[in-house]
């Protein structure tokens, strides 16, 4: 890139922050209150933490999505994995003790049901539980005790859509009463909470597959 | 769906569904394509015949259909469209029959009779098109169709031909867009209507109608090869000579000549266009590029060149007829539509005759050709003598006719333009008739085809329709009078857009 | 007012770890720098009352993103051919 | 709150995600029958909608009750049905060519990553954009684009070649740079209004605070970058001309147009006050788009790269409405006849490339001496689809380039009336370019592998659709006069 | 001034920094750093303003949640492109022009 574009670059970068700054340092207080919309709402939810309310009822729609775009870029990622070359030469860095890993892992797998667990009334929930899961996973592999992952078989494959397909099933099983996610109140927990167990499997798994199936395959 | 509604439509359908047919036949299915193909060219002679009679009476046939709001696919089929639509389904049935018998044995026919069916699709529904939206459809449709035929022999020269054609069209029609859109936001939709429908607009809007006025004749304008806009049409003869007949001598520069009447007479309306000071301009174009043409084909030898050039110089009369404010030089211009027609595309099945039997191409090569091919240079000989407007034949009634409506507005001029022009029509045909007739046949034609052997100078096929239209030649020049013909024929649609009595 | 000092200087680390991650040279320091960034970013979020994100931002956007950057940087360098500069 | 008739809305996102999902299980290369059951039954489920909008009126779908600004609401006008019909239809032919396209013997270089992954990848792309039509909210519009840009980046990434893969990853760097750009606006969208949701959010005059202007501006650019107007046009070309065929007839036909649709809804409803002051600009760089992307076209030695720089030419006709956009509506009009007919054109431009590339295994553009002998009806395609885009009748194109050059003459803006014309003229250009060549006769006639008549005749089927489209131009224009629901 | 906004102009800070990094550094590595220091900035800037009078509000911790789940996602994509991209011709950087062929 030649010198005057960096320079237009740089100068638009600092213009657009000025501007930011300066936009934001006058903002008006805004016209809609949602915190209060939620916590009024908060009681039919199903769960009494309000970021899980948010995030898998009044906004579970883009939950869904979301977890659509995990499964996405997972498949997208395995289009590019190639076959594994097995000539390879030893991987770089310190390798993490399989003592640690060993004390580490029933550890952090104990912690992610308990964030499963909790996630319905005070911080936690799917997202964290799997990506703890998948933390597992991945100090597992650096610890050389679980291998990298080559092509999926069927089992892992479901495994890591199982989640979407539970959460598809629910919204379709709800839609077919008329309206997409929306819970019959006295059954939103449960459901939920089926919801959240299914995405914490398959959120675990594929959030440890974007590293498993990239990663360079280490002898055990 | 009434006849009225449906008659259009039916004519259009007759050449559209045998050509998407045929586009599906494989190759070798020669019997039932040619079947499809004269089916479809005589059901639509019956049907148009049907509407002759029918309009003669004074029914009217419409039918449309709305695209957006306030824009309409509509046909209307009245005595200006039959003049058209009469003359090119007749003269299909023909090229037709001649095609049949010029593409024997050659690659790609499905191709080339499809496109031909759509080809003469586009030509009807140009002449039924009843406003400018329609009539631009079927414009720039007949563009498409044409392009495949015109390269249809994948040779260099006719790729560069058809490029030159494509980019002069094409061109074209963008003008003639831009001037149909213009014309639709002033005054929203508008049909063509006898003695225009722009008059009542206020003066305020004159400047903006003539310049719309430009942009529609240089639209149409190319397609009937008005000078400077006609370099493709020469360009366009590298085509299979059943084209060049068809297409180049009737379908597609009469589309041209056939817009500038509709743009004339029933958009702007003659009293109008007069009043803008629009037909003036217009006669004098036609009359350079009549002269013009005439000069350019003087320098020509190769034969269907010169014969590309003399039909821009003799497309041109119609625009001249049409632009000569009167009834008398409309009825000129109009009979010389199906007159030329008739003459030029003898001529062109002619030239394709020579190419095809003995392969000449050039006039230098055709010497004695006539004791070759007697028949052939009869035909010739007629349609040449029609063209120069010798008398007994189609080319002195328009001539006379234009003439006159030349005198009847004191235009002195135009009388001496038509006088150049048939001097000069004399000097680049007399030459070749000379040459056919009373000079020595050579030892060795430059490609003689060996299966015309014995008497017969070519298959029946090639012969038939060069033989036809060389005696309608005749015909429309001595039974000018009679009811049913042409010039009886231009003579009511004159009536109905003057509103006074025509002589 | 300590919190909003702390939340200054949380704030200045954070582009100054930015600013490393974007800058140096190597490309391992780089992604160690991005490491710290996200650690940082744990604590800004604790700051801004979201202990949700700042689990998230633990795991995934300091852990796995980290993991994955590392790993990836091994791969590149292991295969790092000639000329070819980081 | 929702209306008396069932809304089948949702399951269009539904149903594509669960047959991305099952497809992925079922494993590589499986999953075709199942995507085309899929497709099918979302063609229909559209059609459905179409009408019941036509008879009922616009659609509103409050995502588990709640309603905005509190839920998520799904939307339906007549701007938003007429892509979604778009979208499905297209998808369905190109999946019927996808099945025949990517077989084993495809000896084509694209590999078997693009076969191994196609259908999963494409579900989620179809549901991303039939997510992206029907949401109201920016946050969640923001998720759709995401998955959006990721499923295209994954497709074109799919055929694993070195020029794939990097064209792949430069255009998932723009995506994620828009992306961003995108997230930016809502966060100061949200900062300023404390709600995304587009029914609940005040229409943003000019008086409106600094923030909303620069989101209105962010949210433009990202949306600019993901649609490739020219100057951000130089992602496309490597990417969709790169791809395997029925991937970049995807790509060209739909996802452009999606990201397209965005900025069209955002700049005629949240940033319309906004926007009036600076229509002009989205005109010009669509005018530039045009003569660039028609050059490069005229220039461009293989075929697929030439079709590509004709979509970012192409793409330029729907900037041009944005100066001309007025209450008489002619311009919005012209836009979505050119969406449409573009889509379908494009697609099947792209599908007739596929065809020569599988029966030559070549797709340089002086390689097509001849074709058009030996495949008559791909020719036909491609000629049928380059009327639509040369904007010649009877087709859809002609009756967008006639609305757009009504509307600019209503106005007296002759500037854009000429730029409508000169770029079908240039379009004619390079569409000839290929016809020319196809009809020259050759002496070598090298063998050419037998092809499907499936990818033919889909080919052939959407360019014809899309000449047909100009003789429906009234029910389209129907349909989209259809208003939102309150 | 309250922490809501101190972390909103930090974030904006961050934003133009990763723009600017994805615009002009070359190396692809670098490019999806870039593009991780951004997305934290827009993150913090969509819970920095929606907190600036100092209260809580679930609704952006939700939406931060979904777009740190879709950035991970789009990161590891990009690397796996990346590593592709140099396994089969070394490159780690786009080449400058997007050449026609």
């Amino acid at each position: 890139m030649n010198r005057a574009l960096r320079a237009a670059v740089v100068l638009g970068a600092g213009l657009l922050a000025a501007l930011l700054v300066a936009a934001i340092l006058a903002l008006p207080v805004p016209a809609v209150r949602l915190p209060a919309l939620v916590a009024a709402h908060l009681p039919a939810s199903g769960v009494t933490h309000p970021v899980t309310a948010v995030l898998l009822n009044f906004r579970g729609y883009d939950t869904l999505l979301e977890v659509a775009v995990l499964a996405l870029a997972l498949v997208g990622l395995l289009a590019q994995s190639p076959p594994r070359e097995l000539t390879h030469a030893p991987s770089p860095g310190e390798p993490v003790l399989p003592l640690l890993a060993r004390v580490l892992v029933p550890f952090l797998i104990l912690s992610a049901g308990y964030l499963l667990w909790a996630g319905a009334h005070r911080p936690g929930g799917a997202f964290q539980a799997g990506a703890v899961l998948a933390a597992a996973a991945v100090v597992l592999h650096l610890a050389r005790l679980w291998p990298a992952w080559d092509r999926p078989g069927r089992g892992l494959r479901l495994g890591l859509v199982g989640g979407l397909l539970l959460f598809l099933a629910v919204a379709a099983a709800l839609l077919a009463g008329g309206t997409l996610l929306r819970y019959p109140p006295q059954l939103a927990g449960t459901l939920i909470l089926l919801i959240e167990i299914g995405l914490t499997v398959s959120l675990g798994l594929l959030l440890a597959g974007l590293f498993l199936f990239l990663a360079e395959p280490r002898s055990l | 769906m009434t006849a009225s509604q449906w008659l259009p439509l039916a004519v259009l359908a007759s050449s559209l569904l045998p050509g998407l047919l045929i586009f599906a036949l494989p190759e070798e299915r020669i019997g039932l394509r040619t079947a499809l193909n004269l089916f479809g060219a005589v059901a639509k002679l019956t049907l148009v015949g049907v509407l002759l009679v029918g309009v003669q009476a004074g029914n009217t046939y419409s039918v449309g259909y709305t695209v957006l709001p306030g824009v309409d696919l509509m046909f209307k089929a009245d005595a200006l469209a039959l003049l058209f639509v009469s003359l090119s389904s007749v003269l299909w049935l023909l090229t037709t029959l001649y095609a049949i018998g010029y593409l024997e044995g050659s690659p790609h026919r499905s191709r080339f009779f499809g496109f031909f069916s759509l080809c003469v699709t586009a030509t009807m529904g140009i002449a039924m098109a009843a406003n400018l939206f329609t009539f631009f459809v079927f414009y720039e449709l007949l563009t498409l169709s044409t392009y495949p035929l015109v390269v249809h022999r994948g040779s260099g020269a006719a790729l560069r031909g058809g490029t030159i054609y494509l980019a002069y069209t094409l061109g074209g029609g963008a003008l003639l867009l831009t001037g149909i859109v213009w014309l639709h936001s002033l005054v929203g939709q508008v049909e063509f209507t006898h003695r225009g429908v722009l008059s009542p607009l206020s003066p305020h809007y004159a400047d903006q109608l003539r310049m719309i006025f430009l942009l529609l004749i240089a639209g149409v304008g190319v397609k009937a090869a008005l000078v400077p806009l006609h370099g493709w049409l020469p360009n366009a003869m590298v085509a299979p000579a059943p084209v060049s007949a068809l297409l180049h001598a009737v379908a597609v520069v009469k589309a041209g000549a056939f817009g500038i009447i509709r743009i004339v007479y029933e958009i702007y309306g003659v009293e109008f266009a007069q009043s803008l000071n629009l037909l003036l301009p217009l006669a004098v174009a036609a009359s350079v590029t009549i002269i013009w043409g005439s000069l350019r084909a003087l320098a020509q030898d190769d034969l269907k060149r010169r014969l590309a050039y003399s039909t821009v110089s003799q497309v041109s009369y119609i625009t001249l007829g049409v632009a000569l404010f009167g009834p008398v030089g409309t009825i000129g211009g109009l009979v010389h539509l199906v007159h030329q027609g008739i003459m030029k595309i003898t001529l062109f099945f002619c030239a394709g005759n020579y190419a095809e039997t003995l392969g000449t191409h050039k006039v230098s090569e055709m010497n004695g050709a006539g004791r070759r091919m007697p028949a052939t240079t009869l035909a010739f000989s007629i349609a040449a003598l029609g063209m120069i407007g010798a008398p007994l034949t189609a080319g002195a009634v328009s001539k006379a006719w234009l003439s006159d409506g030349a005198q009847a507005l004191g235009l002195e001029w135009v009388g001496w333009v038509l006088l150049a022009s048939s001097l000069l029509n004399a000097a680049y045909f007399l030459p070749i008739l000379y040459r056919v007739w009373l000079k020595p046949a050579p030892a060795r034609w430059p490609q003689e085809h060996s299966a015309a052997q014995g008497w017969r100078e070519t298959t029946w096929l090639l012969l038939l329709p060069p033989l036809l239209t060389a005696a309608a030649t005749l015909a429309a020049g001595i039974y000018a009078d009679s009811e049913f013909s042409p010039l009886a024929w231009a003579q009511l649609i004159a009536r109905r857009e003057y509103l006074t009595p025509v002589p | 007012m300590m919190s909003l000092t702390f939340d200054l200087l949380l704030g200045v680390a954070l582009l100054w770890s930015a600013w490393h991650t974007l800058a140096t040279a190597d490309l391992i320091r780089a992604v160690v720098s991005f490491i710290v960034f996200g650690l940082l970013m744990v604590l800004a979020w604790a700051r801004l009352d979201a202990p949700d994100i700042a689990l998230a931002e633990a795991a995934i956007g300091a852990g796995l993103t980290g993991a994955l950057l590392l790993d990836s940087v091994g791969h590149l360098r292991a295969r790092r051919r000639p000329g070819d500069n980081g | 709150m929702n209306d008396p008739v069932y809304d089948v809305a949702p399951w269009l996102v539904l149903l594509p995600l669960a047959w991305a999902g099952l497809a992925f299980v079922w494993g590589p290369g499986r999953g075709a029958r199942l995507a085309l059951a899929g497709t099918a039954l979302q063609l229909l489920l559209t059609l459905r909608l179409a009408a019941e909008l036509l008879s009922l009126g616009g659609r509103r779908h409050a995502v588990g009750g709640w309603g905005a600004p509190l839920g998520i609401d799904l939307a339906v006008d007549g701007l938003s049905m007429t892509m979604l019909l778009l979208t499905q239809a297209v998808a369905f032919a190109v999946f019927i060519y996808a099945r025949a396209y990517f077989t084993d013997r495809s000896a084509d270089g694209d590999g078997h990553g693009a076969r191994n992954h196609f259908w999963p990848l494409a579900g989620f792309l179809l549901a991303a954009m039939n997510a992206l039509y029907l949401s109201a909210d920016l946050f969640n519009l923001y998720v759709t684009l995401e998955l959006l840009g990721l499923a295209a980046v994954g497709l074109v990434a799919a055929g694993g070649n070195a020029a794939q893969v990097s064209a792949a990853l430069r255009y998932l760097l723009v995506s994620l740079l828009a992306s961003g750009a995108y997230l930016l606006g809502v966060a100061l969208i949200y900062g300023s209004y404390g709600t995304v949701a587009l029914s609940a959010l005040p229409l943003m005059s000019a008086d409106a605070p600094l923030a909303v202007a620069l989101a209105a501006a962010l949210m433009g650019v990202a949306l600019l970058l993901k649609t490739a107007l020219f100057p951000f046009h130089f992602w496309l070309p490597p990417a969709h001309g790169g791809a395997p065929a029925p991937v970049s007839a995807l790509l060209s036909a739909l996802v452009v147009k999606a990201t397209f649709y965005l900025f069209l809804r955002l700049g005629l409803g949240l940033f319309a006050p906004l926007g009036e002051t600076i229509a002009w600009l989205p005109g010009l760089l669509g005018s530039a788009a045009i003569f660039w992307g028609s050059w490069q076209a005229l220039r461009a030695q293989r075929l697929k790269m030439l079709v590509a720089y004709s979509t970012v030419a192409q793409l330029g006709y729907l900037f041009l409405i944005f100066p001309l956009l007025a209450p008489d509506g002619l311009a919005l009009q012209a836009g979505v006849m050119q969406a449409l007919s573009h889509g379908l054109a494009k697609a099947a431009m792209f599908m007739t490339a596929g065809v020569f590339l599988q029966v030559s295994g070549r797709d340089a553009v002086a390689d097509l001496a001849g074709v058009a002998g030996r495949l008559p009806v791909t020719l036909f395609a491609f000629g049928l689809a380059g009327v639509t885009l040369m904007g010649l009748p009877p087709s859809g194109g002609f009756l967008a380039k006639w609305l757009l050059i009504d509307a600019a003459l209503a106005q007296g803006r002759w500037g854009w009336a000429a730029v409508v014309i000169a770029g079908g003229l240039l379009t004619a250009l390079y569409v000839f370019r290929v016809v020319r060549q196809a009809f020259a006769s050759t002496e070598a006639r090298p063998p050419l592998a037998p092809v499907p008549r499936t990818l033919e005749w889909t080919a052939f089927a959407l360019a014809a659709a899309s000449v047909l489209l100009g003789l429906r131009g009234m029910e389209v224009l129907h349909l989209l006069d259809v208003g939102a629901a309150s | 001034m309250s922490s809501g906004l101190v972390y909103a102009v930090v974030g904006v800070l961050l934003f133009v920094l990763g723009a600017a990094g994805m615009l002009l550094l070359p190396h692809l590595l670098r490019k999806i750093l870039a593009f991780n220091l951004l997305g934290s900035g827009a993150f913090l800037i969509l819970v920095g303003l929606a907190q600036r009078d100092g209260g809580v509000d679930p609704v952006p911790h939700a939406m931060v949640l979904t777009g740190i789940v879709v950035a991970v996602a789009a990161t590891a994509l990009a690397l796996a492109l990346l590593r592709r991209l140099h396994a089969l011709s070394g490159r780690t950087q786009l080449a400058d022009e997007s050449a026609d062929e």
